[in-house]
């Protein structure tokens, strides 16, 4: 079951081609960890982790991975915006998205 | 997003002045009840920011910027921050780091309950709605001075 | 098996947008796709009870998607092999294919789905209201009970507006004179 | 009992207020961040007295108890390590106040540099795993936005190679976060290893093993992993590539891996001759890539690689011994390679170039970072009376007691190879014909100077840390590691 989510993400990892292409895999990737992070605290028939006004809750899915989810969410917006931007400024420089032709450092 | 300058087509403007109060109210909405509903800070800052970059597509930089410049969106990140920052040290005073300080936590279900978290909400919304509106008018406004070179 | 008929079709649905994503040519379709994914996660977050993540999730996918398309419009995209090209690829899938492999025996370890073992979990959902007041768990435990680790994550987004804002400058550095 | 919160506090306040207030009043960014650092050291220092007299002591944010709750747990290592990190991070801020001018906007750097340190601090401190997941992020992106503080081509090049490494290894650490959360349904570090205790360790531990070991192994530059590395570290402001090779990637990296291998999950010796293995390849292939190098940064960086793995060796070493070699020469290199990324930034902002080629009879005209530079590149490689001879001759001396006589012949060369290049460095630097175009080169500023005279000050007494007197300074950082899973059973005791 889980196993299928790291289909997608490790299937990007081979992305070599184009910056934003790489950007997008990592977007994957990280959806991916997400997803397997939400799909731990899932409770077969389970409810909202929110309490109700009228009706007592007994099963209920584990709060803490949404919580802990709701954390690397804000993460990985936080990192393609960064990511996104250091990207236009190397359009700007290179004139070009492909990695193989950016390649001033050599060591 | 033929032109920065002008905006888009007047059908999309139209919409988008009778659209972007509704949205900013959500987001209010949502940061306010975000700990007796689904939602809460984070949900409720982005909506907000993405109401102020909806005007910005659709009306152009000009007119966005003037409703919030891109100063007072960093300065407003800053105290966003800070008063989070400021809320955990109010309760490191009355005991440790993000001591829930309200005694009193109201009723369960009322709008005013649950001691610090709707003001860590609304303290998170600031921070979230203002960063992410001042990265989006980074990136718009770089590709502008990028065309003008 | 309702719902997880239809989480099984929506992950289908997931793989498939992220592999379009991947393989395609044109870098805004690319954008598209991964637009594709993402509201395809949030769907899957309202099926597994997680609502708050599903809102999140969406608001987060179509500000993702926004800078994504402003970053890519009207940009040309290069479409290349060099001659390592094939090498590359074979080396890249073994080392999934391994990676994969080693997943699948140590997940059979973990307890199955659907039962998660909630041994803190249960402390939250018990006393999560009486002794924070507020009525959603999730809320009560990313700003009370660990509030620290969401002082962490609200200065992560901070970290990130200064990054970008210094990242963007125009002049890097002041020139010499001389 | 109460300073705990302020290593995260007192960064964090500094980084929103200058960026609020900085850009108003003219050099506030320099006096706050500087008075933050100084601050920070001394709580530090003041820490270590705690440690002595206490042991370990955990804080409880928020008031919750930790299996529910986050804890902050002060014990030898972490006070050893917020030790070395801040000492270095005040230096550099001194550094900085000069150093900078020659870059824009200033205070967002401040701000990012002060970030950058509370994600260090955080990282360190905490006793909860996903909590040292958040701070890592901080730390790391902070960082990558330093990389590319100069927005030039090559520094955005390199930024973005880091950036793009650096994501990669913190989704593999998340992922073991999730696959361990999954397992044992708790964060906080020493309940996992309790119930990892109770419930046997299979192979799904070992797959979360290899997961922190990739993660977290790239966050070190360990040899496979060690591409981003030279690009980044010359990349930066110096300032900037002295925090970086200094003390960020053996927080990131070699503070994580021996929190969480000792601690957590546990050593045994399938691990202990992995990590080995890794220290002996990347000191080795550190130290030959260095070899060639011209540009004077570039070099540096990869010795960090190749000190990295010394560090690596000694701790995975696992006897006493050797991790006492490890730490010290953890500490040791921290402050002789901020010394000499100093150093190379003095020759930078003197000269504007970094290639070795280009330089030559410098020590007339800067005597200052000549010297200083003499010290750490004889500390660096092993020269007797320095630091760095102390605790290379600790990790030798423990491997010849393991038997790994191979590993020990590995260390010895590689400190040989070390010396070359750095003979290298002094020839064409500093000795020889002073060329025509740098006649008229002046000292650097005041700042400046007096930075690296600290640092270099350091190198010389560094020595001195393992004669009884300050022993118990490494060894208290040792025992947390020796004692293994005893951590858990610490950390209880002091909640009760």
């Amino acid at each position: 079951m889980c196993l299928v989510l790291f289909c997608i993400g490790l299937y990007c990892v081979l992305r070599k081609r184009n910056i934003i292409k790489i950007i997008i895999g990592l977007g994957i990737i990280e959806y991916a960890v997400n997803l397997f992070f939400v799909l731990i605290g899932y409770r077969t028939h389970g409810r909202a982790p929110i309490l109700a006004k009228d009706q007592q809750i007994l099963n209920m899915v584990d709060p803490l991975p949404q919580a802990l989810v709701l954390t690397s969410i804000v993460i990985g917006l936080a990192v393609t915006a960064l990511i996104v931007a250091i990207a236009i400024r190397i359009y700007e420089k290179y004139g070009t998205f492909d990695i193989t032709k950016i390649n001033r450092l050599k060591g | 997003m033929k032109n920065n300058k002008t905006g888009m087509t007047l059908i999309v403007k139209t919409i988008t002045r009778l659209t972007v109060g509704l949205i900013l109210l959500y987001g209010i909405y949502i940061v306010l009840h975000g700990h007796i509903s689904p939602g809460g800070g984070f949900a409720g800052g982005v909506i907000i920011a993405l109401s102020f970059i909806h005007l910005m597509l659709a009306f152009g930089r000009e007119t966005a910027l003037k409703k919030l410049s891109q100063t007072a969106a960093s300065v407003l990140e800053s105290l966003g921050a800070l008063m989070f920052l400021a809320i955990a040290l109010l309760g490191f005073l009355g005991g440790c780091l993000f001591f829930n300080f309200f005694l009193h936590k109201g009723k369960p279900f009322d709008l005013f309950s649950a001691g610090i978290i709707p003001l860590c909400n609304i303290a998170i919304s600031l921070e979230v709605g203002a960063g992410l509106f001042a990265i989006f008018a980074a990136l718009i406004l770089f590709k502008g001075l990028g065309k003008e070179e | 098996m309702g719902p997880l008929m239809e989480l099984q079709l929506l992950l289908l649905f997931m793989i498939f947008a992220a592999v379009v994503a991947v393989e395609v040519e044109d870098l805004l379709s690319s954008v598209i796709a991964v637009g594709a994914v993402g509201l395809g996660l949030s769907l899957v977050f309202l099926i597994l009870k997680a609502p708050d993540l599903a809102i999140t999730q969406l608001v987060v996918e179509i500000l993702c998607l926004i800078i994504l398309i402003r970053a890519t419009i009207k940009k040309d995209l290069p479409l290349l092999r060099d001659g390592r090209w094939l090498f590359n690829t074979t080396s890249t899938l073994v080392f999934i294919a391994l990676f994969l492999i080693f997943a699948y025996f140590a997940l059979k370890e973990l307890p199955g789905f659907g039962q998660p073992i909630m041994r803190v979990a249960k402390e939250y959902i018990n006393n999560g209201l009486g002794k924070t007041g507020a009525t959603n768990i999730v809320a009560s435990i990313i700003l009370d009970f660990r509030g620290y680790d969401t002082l962490g994550e609200a200065t992560i987004l901070f970290t990130a507006v200064m990054g970008v804002l210094a990242v963007i400058r125009s002049v890097g550095r002041i020139k010499d004179e001389k | 009992m109460k300073i705990l919160p302020f290593f995260i506090i007192i960064p964090l306040g500094t980084a929103f207020l200058i960026s609020l207030l900085a850009k108003k009043i003219k050099n506030f960014g320099d006096v706050l961040a500087n008075l933050g650092t100084l601050s920070l050291l001394a709580l530090s220092l003041y820490s270590t007295k705690l440690v002595f007299a206490h042991k370990i002591l955990v804080y409880k944010v928020g008031g919750w108890m930790p299996p529910i709750g986050i804890c902050m747990v002060l014990d030898g290592l972490t006070s050893f390590m917020l030790v070395t990190v801040n000492l270095v991070s005040f230096v550099i801020a001194l550094y900085s106040v000069n150093y900078m001018q020659k870059y824009t906007d200033k205070y967002r750097f401040y701000t990012l540099f002060m970030l950058m340190l509370a994600g260090m601090n955080g990282i360190i401190i905490t006793g909860d795993l996903f909590n040292l997941f958040v701070f890592l992020e901080i730390a790391s992106i902070s960082s990558y936005a330093l990389v590319a503080f100069g927005t030039e081509a090559e520094e955005l090049e390199a930024s973005f190679k880091y950036a793009i490494m650096g994501s990669v290894a913190s989704s593999f650490v998340l992922l073991g976060i999730a696959l361990l959360y999954s397992y044992t349904s708790t964060l906080n570090m020493a309940d996992i290893s309790l119930v990892l205790a109770q419930k046997g360790t299979g192979l799904l531990v070992s797959f979360v093993a290899v997961l922190f070991l990739m993660g977290f192994g790239l966050k070190a530059a360990l040899v496979p992993f060690h591409a981003w590395l030279p690009d980044a570290h010359p990349s930066a402001p110096a300032p900037i590539s002295a925090m970086l090779s200094g003390v960020l990637i053996k927080v990131l990296g070699v503070y994580a891996i021996a929190r969480i291998f000792f601690n957590i999950i546990g050593i045994n010796n399938i691990y202990l001759s992995i990590l080995m293995f890794l220290g002996v390849v990347s000191m080795l292939i550190g130290v030959i890539l260095a070899l060639a190098q011209w540009d004077v940064k570039r070099l540096l960086a990869y010795h960090s690689i190749s000190q990295i793995g010394y560090v690596i060796l000694g701790i995975g070493l696992g006897t006493p011994l050797g991790i006492l070699g490890g730490v010290f020469h953890l500490f040791n290199h921290s402050v002789f390679k901020s010394l000499l990324f100093l150093n190379s930034g003095a020759l930078d902002y003197a000269l504007g170039t970094r290639d070795l080629q280009d330089m030559g009879g410098l020590r007339e005209k800067m005597p200052i970072t000549a010297n200083t530079n003499l010290i750490a590149s004889m500390s660096i490689a092993g020269i007797p009376p320095f630091n760095g001879f102390w605790s290379k001759l600790l990790i030798i001396l423990a491997c010849i007691q393991s038997g790994r006589i191979i590993y020990a012949i590995c260390a010895v060369v590689a400190s040989i190879l070390t010396l070359a290049s750095f003979m290298k460095v002094q020839k064409y630097a500093f000795f020889g014909k002073l060329k025509e175009r740098w006649q008229d080169i002046k000292e650097i500023p005041a700042f400046m100077r007096l930075s690296m005279i600290v640092l270099a000050i350091i190198c010389v007494m560094g020595g001195l840390l393992i004669i009884p007197l300050f022993k118990p300074f490494l060894q208290s950082a040792v025992d947390v590691l020796l004692a293994g899973n005893g951590y858990k059973d610490a950390v209880f005791g002091a909640i009760r």
